[in-house]
């Protein structure tokens, strides 16, 4: 077997070099070329991403950590950071769902980008982004992991605003890269409290340095310092209040929603989370926090996904949501059900992003839902597909989303941190995504037609069908390795693998055990009224869009005030331009036209003006007359005489 | 004897070069004694010996007996690395400006290696007169190269340049006279200017009283060198000299000269007024911290990009005094490291903005627009440079600007906090002026290139990808992995935080 | 009052009375022909120092040579007088005279005060002791042998000076030619 | 004897207040006087006040080498008033004009 430390190299050069190789020929449009180097770049690295996760398997549950430390980066005083590496059951989850996920996508992308011509580009960028998430999952410290964080954010802008011709793409690459520096800053500030209260940035290190006694102060150091890194994370995973970059993300190549502003580079937020659980698990009031603005986050972008008619954009605003979940999870402590929905829900939100980029792709460049309807027939494949990702997405058993999104709700409810107005909320947002994920599925699948005469839709090549089948299919079983335990019993004693394998690197609420077991009865009640809401909801929309086409426009009327601010996003974009942007760019013109040009250089300009001043005084005495200056003479005579006497 | 040579070499080749016969030949001279140059200079790092905090390689010579100014050259880890800045720069300059500078070619290059000279030798100066003489030096040729080669306005920002940065020095001079004229206090009776000698003087400080010996030699310095970086209020020149000055002479402003005020902080003003030094270092870090986010702020809405750049490194420098002045080893470690980079890529940037207004004659943001699509490998050598600009990961800003604002933080979080700020301002100002010139529909300037046969734009030739290629890569090595350039400095930093209350120098070798 | 001291006081008188009407005749021949007269009192006033032979050097130098350049030039312009024979400046006016004034006043505050004893003429003196003849050949002698160099220069200086002088007075628009 | 030497006794002093007199003469005369012509004469005025100093030393201190100097001085005065004269008659070709009032061309 291959010593860990080369297949870790593998697996993280594997990628740089595919950048490279497709970077150096990035005039190239031939489209098999590119592919076929960016996928077997992350194909090799997807192998040593096994190679390794198999030898996390055998290793003891205890020592399961595989560690490489290549060179030391930075070494100042206490500061000691290495470009080191560690595969742990944490990372080394996230560098198979992101080498797999991976792969697929970039295999999917061989068929959608084929036309275009800056293909050999785009794949060096997937694969650039592919080294830097690999950086991110993998790093040893904080600072390796935000050499990662930036890199998949850069990684990101140039992607989102890969047809840059287009102003409005290049300015939400922009927007997404600026959204996440304010979070990247914050991030550092946490990196920097976390530093100079640990001594250092070692994830490793820190967990073990965690202090046991909880942090109650909102000022404490490390009550402060996670809110900082929370603060980062919700600019990377698009949380209230730095969300607004995902919807205008999708400006970008559709399997790259699905790779980077789906599966892997929004989670990354969840995942530093996690990393640090036992941080984090110090300070409540963050915790809380996180809860809260997960939960926050799930209910208003599902709201704001109700109104949208781009399909791409509903899937952004679901993917919002879903990060919520993400948020609500680890914010009441639930780390591993956090992490779980991570994985399944990059199963099947990769999936529905990969099924409407076939969409799109057969509908040559139509986004508008208003203007699809009744595909079913034409895409069959995608289709079925997305149909799978949509019955995982709302929570249908035995789906994958149904366990890991039923395992949020319940530790919302149940978990020390938890409440019922977080299982409220949680349900409210299952019940809206059932609603418009359904809605989605039937304006664009069912339906009559409403296809323009002159489209053609035609189902996807096998490159792009291949990779949906896949995910279809994990998105079915992808959930079932972590099986509660109440219908683990109840099956015949299955474990829960996805707690197991996770448990050694997860510290527990001080109190959970106490509360959480023996409520097996709440816990099934809880269950099926997730399910049964979200059946309810998702029917309801079946009704309202399927069997009665046009009562969605009277509901609209009737409630037009609430639909006016959902259908205009809450008006959180305007606001923050008019308030934050435009006042940002006003002020700094008046700093330049008041301060530099008026006010600096004026009073520079008026000490020249006395040094004039003083000039022109002298001057009248060089008036050009000898006399004068034969008096001028006579008169220092005078002078240096009358001193050189009266002495 | 490579100190006086690396100092007296240039003279030389300014000599010859002004004395040149032959036009035709004029460039590729100059880049092959630029490049000399830079080889000699090469010989520095192998023979310095980073383990040593301790001046090295030391020339001591009595130059004027009576007043106790001798010449007195040394090199130790603080101006290593900007030596090797100074003699990286210019050879790349030259093939820069190899087509830029059309006219009176022989006194442009002879301008540049006197700057060369003058740059070289207040880096390597140990002696306060000596020192102040390169110093001065180095104006006048800079003055010359705006002043003949530069733009439309080009004398106003002469003047203005040349009348901040004098005004700065006058006071200094004041200073170093009085500070030679305690020196009798520990030499024993002779009057000295050694910088030595000056680090042994324990000159009297009040805390609060503002008249006292220390403060006002603290301030008469830090006047000076403020000017040159240049800190906040006293920043009005720069933008002007940059606009006007040509792209040479940008590249060497922004690469070399402003760091001569940052580093003469280092090698001036902190050693040899530690009190002072702690006590109003606040007002430094203030003043640097309102740089950081005013420069951000107001290259945000120049409509020029030259002046954004210029702006950018106000803001830039505000970094690296901030850097200086909370006075540990990440922040001054940092420091130092933010003025390579920033030579670097500022110079980098000035580069390939000179590259551009070749091509197009223009330099007003609004006219440009989808140049990305007419030249894609300028384009990604911009937004490389960019990145390293604005700090991302892996690239050389990142490792400085990490270091100082960790710094800054041990100094005080709330400082920390604010400079973040420029963090995102950074990408901000910096993304938004790539997204305007590169991105976006094809503007002005790229329309009329396609409409016009004879104007198409020419992508990178191989003589500026030649150029390019050194800064990229030093962009990057120094970005992962900063300890093969840090190490060199490491030593002395770490002797300066330790020692700071009675800093000393002594060398070894001989010497008297 | 012996005749020695008359014949200073006199001189004197008429040196002064006569510098005096230099500055003051409106009339520049006046002040030429004044200045003459200033000449030839000078001249008295060397014999009276017994410098005999300076003395005859000062009125053909002087008073022929010099005074004929002038009043030839004078009658050359023909002025006869002028408009503004003075400056104007009030307060510069005021200012000249005042330090004329006290410069005068300093120096001879300063010599009457400083020189209360009368320097005393020493014995190896080869100025008071020695005849007409011997002065002469004493000045001979410092000037051809111990200052000969000084001499020979001074001679090579007034060869440039009369070639200037020439070339001066000579070309189209002297000092301001413009073509 | 005391009361009557400064009129009966002749020193040095005389002869050194006597040129210094001259000397202010000559000075108010160049620094009043408009007349080209006349400022020269001023000029020849100052430097005979110097020679008589220097002769009257030359006589008191019983060395010859004043008179030297004098005879050095005379030799200068004559150069310099023919340059002068010669400078004044190019300028009042140009100008038809000897008032220095005219000539202000050096101002600053």
């Amino acid at each position: 077997m291959l010593n860990h430390e080369l297949l870790i190299a593998i697996l993280l050069l594997s990628p740089l070099l595919g950048f490279f190789i497709n970077g150096i020929r990035f005039r190239s449009s031939n489209y098999l070329i590119a592919g076929a180097v960016a996928t077997v770049a992350v194909g090799i690295s997807f192998v040593s991403a096994v190679l390794l996760f198999l030898q996390l398997v055998d290793l003891s549950p205890e020592n399961r950590r595989l560690a490489v430390s290549f060179f030391e980066w930075m070494a100042i005083d206490k500061l000691r950071v290495n470009a080191g590496f560690v595969v742990d059951q944490i990372s080394g989850i996230m560098i198979l769902i992101i080498t797999g996920v991976g792969t697929l996508i970039h295999l999917f992308s061989v068929g959608y980008m084929h036309h275009d011509k800056g293909v050999t580009k785009y794949f060096a960028y997937l694969n650039l982004f592919i080294f830097n998430m690999l950086i991110l999952v993998l790093g040893d410290s904080l600072l390796t992991m935000f050499v990662g964080w930036e890199g998949v954010g850069l990684c990101s802008y140039l992607l989102i605003g890969f047809w840059f011709s287009d102003s409005a793409k290049a300015a939400a690459g922009m927007k997404a890269f600026i959204t996440n520096r304010i979070g990247d800053a914050a991030f550092i500030l946490g990196m920097f409290i976390l530093f100079f209260t640990f001594g250092t940035l070692n994830i490793h290190e820190l967990n073990g340095l965690a202090p046991t006694l909880v942090e109650s102060s909102w000022l404490g150091a490390v009550t402060l310092g996670t809110l900082m890194l929370f603060i980062g994370a919700t600019g990377k995973s698009a949380q209230i209040p730095l969300y607004v970059w995902l919807p205008d993300a999708m400006a970008g190549p559709t399997p790259v929603s699905a790779l980077i502003h789906a599966a892997t580079m929004v989670t990354a937020g969840v995942y530093m989370i996690v990393r640090l659980n036992p941080i984090f698990i110090v300070a409540p009031n963050t915790m809380m926090v996180i809860a809260i603005i997960g939960a926050a986050t799930a209910v208003l972008a599902a709201t704001i996904g109700l109104t949208q008619y781009d399909i791409k954009k509903v899937l952004a605003y679901s993917t919002v949501s879903q990060l919520g979940y993400m948020f609500l999870a680890v914010g009441v402590g639930a780390f591993g059900a956090g992490m779980f929905h991570l994985m399944t829900h990059a199963f099947f939100k990769a999936l529905m992003f990969l099924g409407s980029g076939s969409v799109i792709h057969g509908m040559h460049e139509e986004q508008d839902i208003r203007k699809m309807g009744g595909l079913k027939k034409y895409m069959p494949i995608t289709h079925f597909t997305f149909l799978l990702g949509w019955l995982a997405i709302i929570g249908i058993p035995p789906f994958a989303g149904f366990f890991s999104k039923d395992e949020i709700l319940w530790l919302a409810f149940s978990s020390p941190s938890g409440h019922w107005a977080l299982w409220a909320a949680g349900a409210l947002g299952a019940a809206l995504t059932a609603f418009y994920m359904t809605r989605l599925m039937a304006l664009t699948f069912w339906g009559k037609s409403r296809v323009d005469k002159k489209v053609h839709p035609h189902e996807s090549g096998l490159t792009m069908t291949i990779p949906l089948m896949v995910l279809g299919l994990l998105s079915i079983v992808g959930g079932w390795i972590g099986i509660p335990h109440v219908i683990g019993e109840y099956l015949g004693h299955i474990p829960n693998y996805w707690e197991h394998w996770l448990e050694p690197v997860i510290k527990k609420l001080p109190t959970s055990d106490a509360i959480v077991s023996h409520q097996t009865s709440t816990e099934w009640a809880l269950m099926g009224a997730s399910v049964l809401i979200a059946s309810i909801s998702a029917i309801t929309a079946y009704w309202m869009y399927v069997v009665r086409p046009g009562s969605s426009e009277k509901i609209k009327k009737a409630i037009r005030p609430v639909y006016e601010v959902v259908n205009n996003k809450y008006w959180v974009d305007e606001a923050y331009f008019s308030w934050i942007i435009n006042p940002l760019i006003q002020t700094s013109k008046s700093l330049w036209y008041y301060i530099d040009v008026n006010f600096i250089d004026k009073m520079t300009f008026k000490v020249a003006d006395m040094a004039m001043g003083g000039g022109s005084f002298l001057k009248v005495l060089q008036n050009g007359n000898m006399q004068q200056y034969a008096m001028y003479i006579g008169v220092g005579v005078v002078v240096v005489l009358s001193f050189v006497l009266m002495r | 004897m490579i100190l006086s040579g690396l100092i007296f070499l240039p003279i030389v080749f300014a000599i010859v070069m002004a004395i040149w016969p032959q036009r035709n030949t004029t460039r590729h001279v100059a880049l092959g004694f630029s490049i000399l140059e830079f080889l000699l200079s090469l010989t520095l790092l192998q023979n310095f010996d980073p383990e040593s905090a301790q001046l090295q390689m030391v020339e001591k010579t009595m130059w004027i007996e009576r007043f106790g100014i001798s010449y007195f050259l040394g090199i130790d880890g603080i101006s290593l690395m900007l030596i090797m800045l100074t003699t990286f720069l210019v050879p790349i300059i030259i093939l820069a400006a190899w087509n830029s500078i059309e006219d009176k070619r022989k006194g442009f290059f002879a301008c540049l290696f006197v700057l060369q000279a003058a740059m070289l030798g207040s880096f390597l100066a140990m002696d306060a007169i000596l020192f102040y003489v390169f110093w001065e030096l180095s104006l006048v040729p800079m003055y010359f190269m705006i002043g003949i080669w530069g733009g439309a306005r080009r004398v106003y920002a002469t003047i203005k340049f040349f009348i901040y940065t004098m005004s700065g020095s006058v006071l200094m001079l004041l200073a170093i006279i009085f500070l030679m004229r305690l020196t009798p206090e520990v030499t024993g009776g002779s009057i000295s200017a050694s910088l030595i000698d000056f680090y042994k003087l324990q000159i009297p400080f009040v805390a609060g009283d503002f008249f006292t010996a220390q403060t006002l030699l603290f301030f008469a310095f830090a006047l000076a060198f403020a000017i040159k970086v240049p800190l906040f209020p006293l920043h009005t020149w720069l933008p002007d000299a940059h606009v006007e000055a040509p792209t040479p002479g940008s590249v060497i402003l922004a690469g070399v000269m402003l760091k001569m005020g940052t580093y003469c902080f280092v090698r001036w003003v902190i050693p040899l007024f530690p009190e002072a030094t702690e006590h109003y270092a606040w007002i430094f870090i203030a003043v640097g911290v309102i740089g950081i986010i005013y420069g951000a702020l107001v290259a945000m809405v120049q409509p020029d990009v030259k002046k954004l750049v210029a702006y950018s490194s106000v803001s830039h420098m505000g970094y690296i005094i901030i850097g200086l002045f909370v006075m540990n080893s990440y922040g001054v470690n940092g420091a130092l490291y933010q003025m390579l980079n920033h030579g670097v890529s500022t110079g980098a940037l000035f580069i390939l903005i000179g590259m551009i207004y070749e091509r197009t004659h223009s330099r007003e943001i609004s006219k440009y627009g989808g140049l990305a699509a007419a030249l894609p490998l300028f384009t990604i050598a911009f937004i490389i440079v960019t990145l390293s600009s604005i700090a991302v990961p892996m690239t050389n800003g990142f490792v400085g600007e990490f270091l100082i604002l960790l710094g800054s933080f041990q100094y005080s979080p709330w400082m920390a906090a604010l400079s973040v700020t420029g963090v995102v301002l950074g990408a901000t100002y910096m993304l938004w002026m790539v997204k305007r010139v590169f991105f976006g529909p094809a503007g002005e300037i790229v329309q009329h290139s396609l409409s016009h046969k004879e104007h198409a734009l020419q992508d990178l030739s191989v003589r500026e990808a030649v150029v390019l290629a050194p800064i990229i890569i030093l962009i990057f090595w120094m970005g992962i992995f900063p300890n093969h350039f840090m190490d060199f400095s490491k030593t002395s930093v770490e002797h300066l935080i330790q020692n700071k209350m009675n800093y000393t120098l002594s060398w070894k070798g001989d010497g008297n | 009052m012996t005749a020695d001291a008359f014949l200073f006081w006199f001189l004197a008188f008429v040196t002064v009375v006569s510098g005096l009407s230099v500055i003051l005749m409106v009339n520049p021949i006046y002040s030429a022909l004044s200045l003459a007269m200033t000449m030839i009192g000078v001249a008295a006033i060397f014999v009276t120092l017994n410098a005999y032979f300076l003395a005859g050097v000062q009125l053909i130098v002087y008073a022929g040579a010099v005074m004929v350049l002038f009043v030839m030039v004078l009658m050359l312009f023909d002025l006869k007088h002028e408009i503004q024979a003075f400056t104007r400046g009030r307060l510069t006016g005021a200012i000249k005279i005042a330090s004329v004034g006290i410069l005068s006043g300093l120096i001879v505050g300063a010599v009457t005060m400083g020189l209360k004893t009368p320097v005393v003429i020493t014995a190896s003196s080869d100025v008071a002791a020695a005849p007409t003849v011997d002065t002469t050949r004493a000045l001979a002698e410092n000037l051809f042998i111990k200052n000969v160099l000084g001499f020979e220069v001074l001679g090579v200086m007034l060869l440039v000076i009369a070639v200037g002088a020439v070339a001066l007075s000579r070309s189209k628009g002297g000092t301001h030619a413009r073509d | 004897m005391l009361e009557t030497s400064i009129f009966t006794e002749i020193t040095l002093n005389h002869y050194l207040v006597l040129s210094a007199i001259m000397f202010s003469l000559g000075m108010a005369g160049v620094l009043l006087r408009r007349n080209l012509i006349v400022l020269l004469m001023s000029i020849e005025l100052m430097l005979n006040a110097v020679n008589i100093s220097f002769v009257a030393f030359s006589h008191y201190m019983g060395k010859i080498d004043g008179q030297v100097m004098v005879f050095f001085v005379m030799t200068i005065a004559a150069a310099e008033a023919a340059v002068g004269l010669a400078l004044a008659v190019s300028i009042f070709k140009r100008f038809k004009e000897v008032n220095i009032r005219f000539f202000e061309h050096l101002k600053g």
